[in-house]
């Protein structure tokens, strides 16, 4: 039950490397917050600055509003889940989840109702006096879980724990984590690395890259209208198509994008924000999914590309093209599982613009333009 | 025929390893006077064993082996066990203190055990079991401390953060969680320096007097006094492997485990 | 240049453990093949008997024809491409790529061509004096590429040659792969536990279990068509939705299955197939992308679901619902990104029949019926 | 001021630790009869070195001891390897195999001297060289298998397998993979058995004759003799640490990374 206040944390280590830089960042009590980004972007050290088990070189971090930077972690009453688990060998299940209000001097009868409720909650019933050496990957998982539970803390940190699962499991446990949050409404921070986890576990994703914090937001708003480039593709599978171009005044106070021999006519919705930018070179962002193997509707912007590879996954198919002819570049596009075509033959795709995206060719940073409408998922 | 010649050949091993110490055990359980004869076994006696008991003060020289033995591995693990871990987890010391650890442990016995000799003699602790448990102890520190290290670096940080997270001081996630899952190697590392102490010849020479010998000192004592009583000799040894052949087969496992160095799963 | 083939090959470990049981198997010249599988199914095992790398304990491994079960790894003219990369860190990359061919004995001049054929074909240009350590993940994998495809060998075995990479290189090391394999023609075995390489980049997929090879096939053919409640599962995210019920007679010799409080009309196309197992209990499979959010096809059949989740992964959303009253199963639905709804909320969904399933309760595999018309995709 | 005393109490340990070695150092070039002044420098003599080399035949002893140590690990080397190697691919010999390995280890010094004189008589190899290089080869022989045992166990068999199917051997795979990525392993257990032999003193001092003597033995005898010459014995021990601590500089990295026994990353 507590908000977390993080007011210009950094990080460095002796050796000079950054961990964290400058991140400013408050999450709100009971929020589920996603820290996203790739192997060393620092987003596990961030993890650890709040629980302190690293101290931070400079910098506030705040816990339910009280200043915490020389508090010891067992006095901050947040539950780290590691990667690794890090269940005590040498304990057994009950023994690990009872550890920590054990520790904090609860009595007999208070130790037993909440491993009970915890066990319960988590299904670990007759797995209680087992070593964790004895447990499957996802029981060991839950175990780590149902031990950061029966602590009740403040607040959970989570720090990659679906990424030891397999495929089947990660996506059944990423629900229940999810469930679980609603459940207890604490603030919870989860680390991931993960794209689709991100996407779909958290009130709000934190995009992270070499120690500083790029962007927050809601996943579909950060999805529509990613900061950078590298927001752009980090955040999509596959990433946004980028394509480097220039945006023309085409008359009549129309733009449109030139890039790879073709001409992307610019929707009028946004024709005021990127007026500024016409003449100059931009790279034009656009998604898989805004291409589209039929002319649906009136203003999408056929393209033709050549087939490179089709990606049939079942459900859907993923079309690997080459776009223009003089210095082709390759795209994705995301088509329905009935879309069928020859390696090495040409074919129309159709665009849909709106969604598209202008970026600074030096910056790599999105050309403001007003946001399209995101509908919230509720509640 | 290769195969027979292979089997032929490991038997030819087997028999030339464990030859010698079974022969030792069978010349120790004869008397003197048959010891060199060729025949398996002339005749049974206890009388080797019964006499140093009896005349050879084996049963003091016996006890103050385990006392210093085990004493002096009670005294150091401690400071192993916590130099260690400081050198696992910290920067204590950096690379030149690590060395530092490696290096006393090069330096020759030959040139250390006249100083510990006066040193002893200034505290007034030569010929007395105390000063051997403190000098082993000493001895023994280097080698235990690296060991251990290896071991602790094999414990994953992570298992310490959650005990801290959990609610226990950096000292209590040492002492409940990173002390517990390292029995095994500081079971290993205490039977290693158990062995080591039980062993040592020439610091337990220069400072033990006639009441403070330990077996080893007791062992050579017996090859030159008059001649070698090579029956003697024989019971002497087979009581100086004894107790490791025993704590050996108990904890084999252990040891086995343990001096993998480190790698805890 | 060479066909693989396994007769009732078996390997069993001295500590009893089977490694691969019972497997036949036809590997075509030039044919790219997957092996997939959860972890401990056998599949590495199964390559490193092809290899050589591990003897067989019964059966026979052919290699262009020739019994090579007692053939020693360096004489079946095969590379394999290790998880762990496994370049020779004492050597450079140059060294790493040409220790093969020198270990053959050929000429100076033609280990510098071939290497350098490689390196071009790779992009390795410029890392030929660094030693392994020095690179990074995504340079190793190539380097462990170079080195295979520098010997020139007979077919390539793969063993999770992408499990180390991140998401994004992933995606492009699983293309290239495949242009690779496009460009050199050479039968290639493909380890991997990821269903989506499986789905892409083969021929053909052999779906293993347990040490037995449980279905072999074309990517979507397999997928279409499992074999059992097992491969339904496995070769989807999310799983095929497999809803436990009875299969009934429902007049005019129409069939239903009754599940969930639901009644599911089977299509007609599939009564001939089905009529055996009229009044016995059936398990129903239906996949998620089946689901649809507005009756387009007079065909489908309404189902009310209480959502329990959604999951909104940009490009399109995931719900999870639940179906029935009296004992509610959870289903997984993929919906468009246009789907909005409350969760708790019941939506009306419509479930396209006609790809359904059926399976044995007892046997979990599939009641045959006529495969629906798979369009193979060119060439 | 807890800092100030923290900083005190470390420059202590810091002096307990290096005063010692510095002030033998100091004796050693500070003239007999000065030794046990307590002037830090009184006077400054190498006539306790001249007089070592001259008097004291140390030359030959210094000889003796390196090449009893280099030709003891030049000769176990090779055992070691191909002994470690076994151990950690195969299931050559099992738990046992491995135990006794360790177990020769635990045997007494002491109780294997007299053995190994009497082995050595028989042969005609006693205050000989070659007779101490071979029995300092076969002490040395199971720690040195052990150690590389967890190297080579640190080594993924991948490499292996890449090779084999690059076209060599299984033994072209240990010889061109294997051996070259361990070499830092090779190294470390090959310092270790050097130090091991060249401070070696109970076996020395059974098994050589007065020109054959090591470094200890040599040092010994000073100490023994008519009364301890302590400047020369200074000189003595001075000279005993001097290739020890001239081989580790280069190799202390070596060492430090090789004895972290097997990660070989």
């Amino acid at each position: 039950m507590a908000s977390i206040e993080l007011s210009r944390v950094s990080k460095l280590y002796a050796n000079g490397i950054v961990g964290v830089r400058d991140v400013d960042l408050r999450i709100e009590d009971g929020e589920f917050i996603i820290f996203l980004g790739p192997s060393g972007c620092g987003k596990s050290t961030l993890l650890r600055t709040i629980a302190g088990l690293e101290g931070i070189s400079s910098g506030e971090v705040r816990i339910a509003g009280q200043l915490v930077n020389n508090v010891a972690p067992r006095d901050r009453n947040i539950a780290v889940v590691f990667q690794s688990y890090a269940l005590y060998p040498h304990m057994t299940v009950w023994q690990n989840m009872a550890f920590g209000i054990k520790m904090r001097g609860a009595a007999a009868a208070e130790i037993e109702t909440k491993v009970q409720e915890a066990v319960e909650l988590l299904g670990l019933t007759g797995l209680l006096d087992r070593k964790p050496g004895a447990l499957s990957g996802g029981q060991r998982q839950r175990v780590a879980l149902g031990r950061a539970i029966v602590r009740d803390p403040q607040a959970f940190l989570l720090d990659e724990p679906l990424s030891n699962l397999d495929a089947q499991l990660r996506a059944e446990m990423r629900l229940e984590l999810v469930k679980l949050h609603r459940r207890l409404g604490r603030t919870t921070v989860h680390v991931t690395h993960d794209q689709v986890e991100a996407m779909t576990m958290g009130d709000r994703i934190c995009i992270m890259r070499e120690g500083r914090l790029i962007q927050a937001g809601a996943p579909l708003e950060v999805y529509a209208n990613p900061a950078d480039t590298f927001v752009a593709k980090f955040l999509a599978s596959p990433p946004m198509n980028l394509i480097a171009g220039e945006l023309v005044e085409a008359g009549g106070g129309a733009l449109s994008v030139k890039a790879c021999d073709e001409i992307f006519p610019v929707p009028d919705m946004h024709r005021a924000a990127y007026a500024g930018y016409a003449g100059k070179p931009v790279i034009f962002g656009v998604r898989s999914e805004d291409f589209y193997e039929s002319p649906q509707e009136p203003h999408y912007h056929p393209v033709t590309v050549k087939v490179v590879a089709i990606e049939a996954l079942g459900p859907e198919n993923i079309l690997i093209g080459q776009l223009g002819q003089t210095r082709p570049i390759e795209i994705a596009a995301r088509l329905t599982r009935h879309f069928r075509a020859a390696i090495g033959s040409s074919v129309t795709l159709y665009v849909d613009a709106r969604p598209m995206h202008l970026f600074d060719v030096e910056t790599t940073k999105v050309i403001a333009r007003p946001p399209l409408p995101v509908t919230r998922i509720a509640p | 025929m290769r195969k027979f010649g292979l089997h032929f050949g490991l038997l030819l091993a087997v028999a030339v390893i464990l030859l010698p110490p079974l022969w030792v055990l069978r010349t120790s359980l004869v008397p003197e006077s048959l010891s060199y004869s060729t025949d398996l076994m002339p005749a049974f006696t206890t009388g080797n064993y019964a006499d140093l008991f009896a005349k050879n003060h084996f049963g003091t020289f016996y006890l103050n082996s385990i006392i210093v033995s085990v004493g002096s591995v009670l005294l150091a693990l401690p400071f192993a066990a916590t130099t260690g871990y400081a050198f696992a987890r910290f920067q204590t010391g950096g690379r030149f203190a690590r060395f530092l650890v490696l290096a006393t442990q090069m330096l020759p016995p030959v040139a250390l055990v006249l100083p510990a000799f006066a040193i002893l003699r200034g505290v007034g602790l030569t010929n007395s079991l105390t000063g051997l448990v403190i000098v082993y102890s000493a001895l023994n520190l280097p080698f235990l401390s690296w060991i251990l290290m290896g071991f602790f670096k094999g414990i994953p940080v992570d298992l310490e953060w959650a005990a801290m997270t959990d609610g226990t001081t950096a000292w209590g996630a040492f002492w409940r969680i990173v002390l517990p899952v390292s029995l095994p190697g500081l079971a290993a590392a205490g039977v290693l320096g158990f062995i080591l102490s039980w062993n040592e010849f020439l610091f337990a020479l220069v400072l033990s007097g006639p009441r403070t010998s330990t077996i080893p000192v007791a062992l050579a004592a017996l090859q030159t006094s008059n001649g070698v009583q090579i029956g003697k000799v024989s019971a002497g040894v087979v009581l100086a492997i004894l107790p490791l052949v025993i704590a050996s087969r108990f904890i084999q496992r252990f040891i086995i485990q343990g001096l993998t160095f480190g790698s805890v799963k």
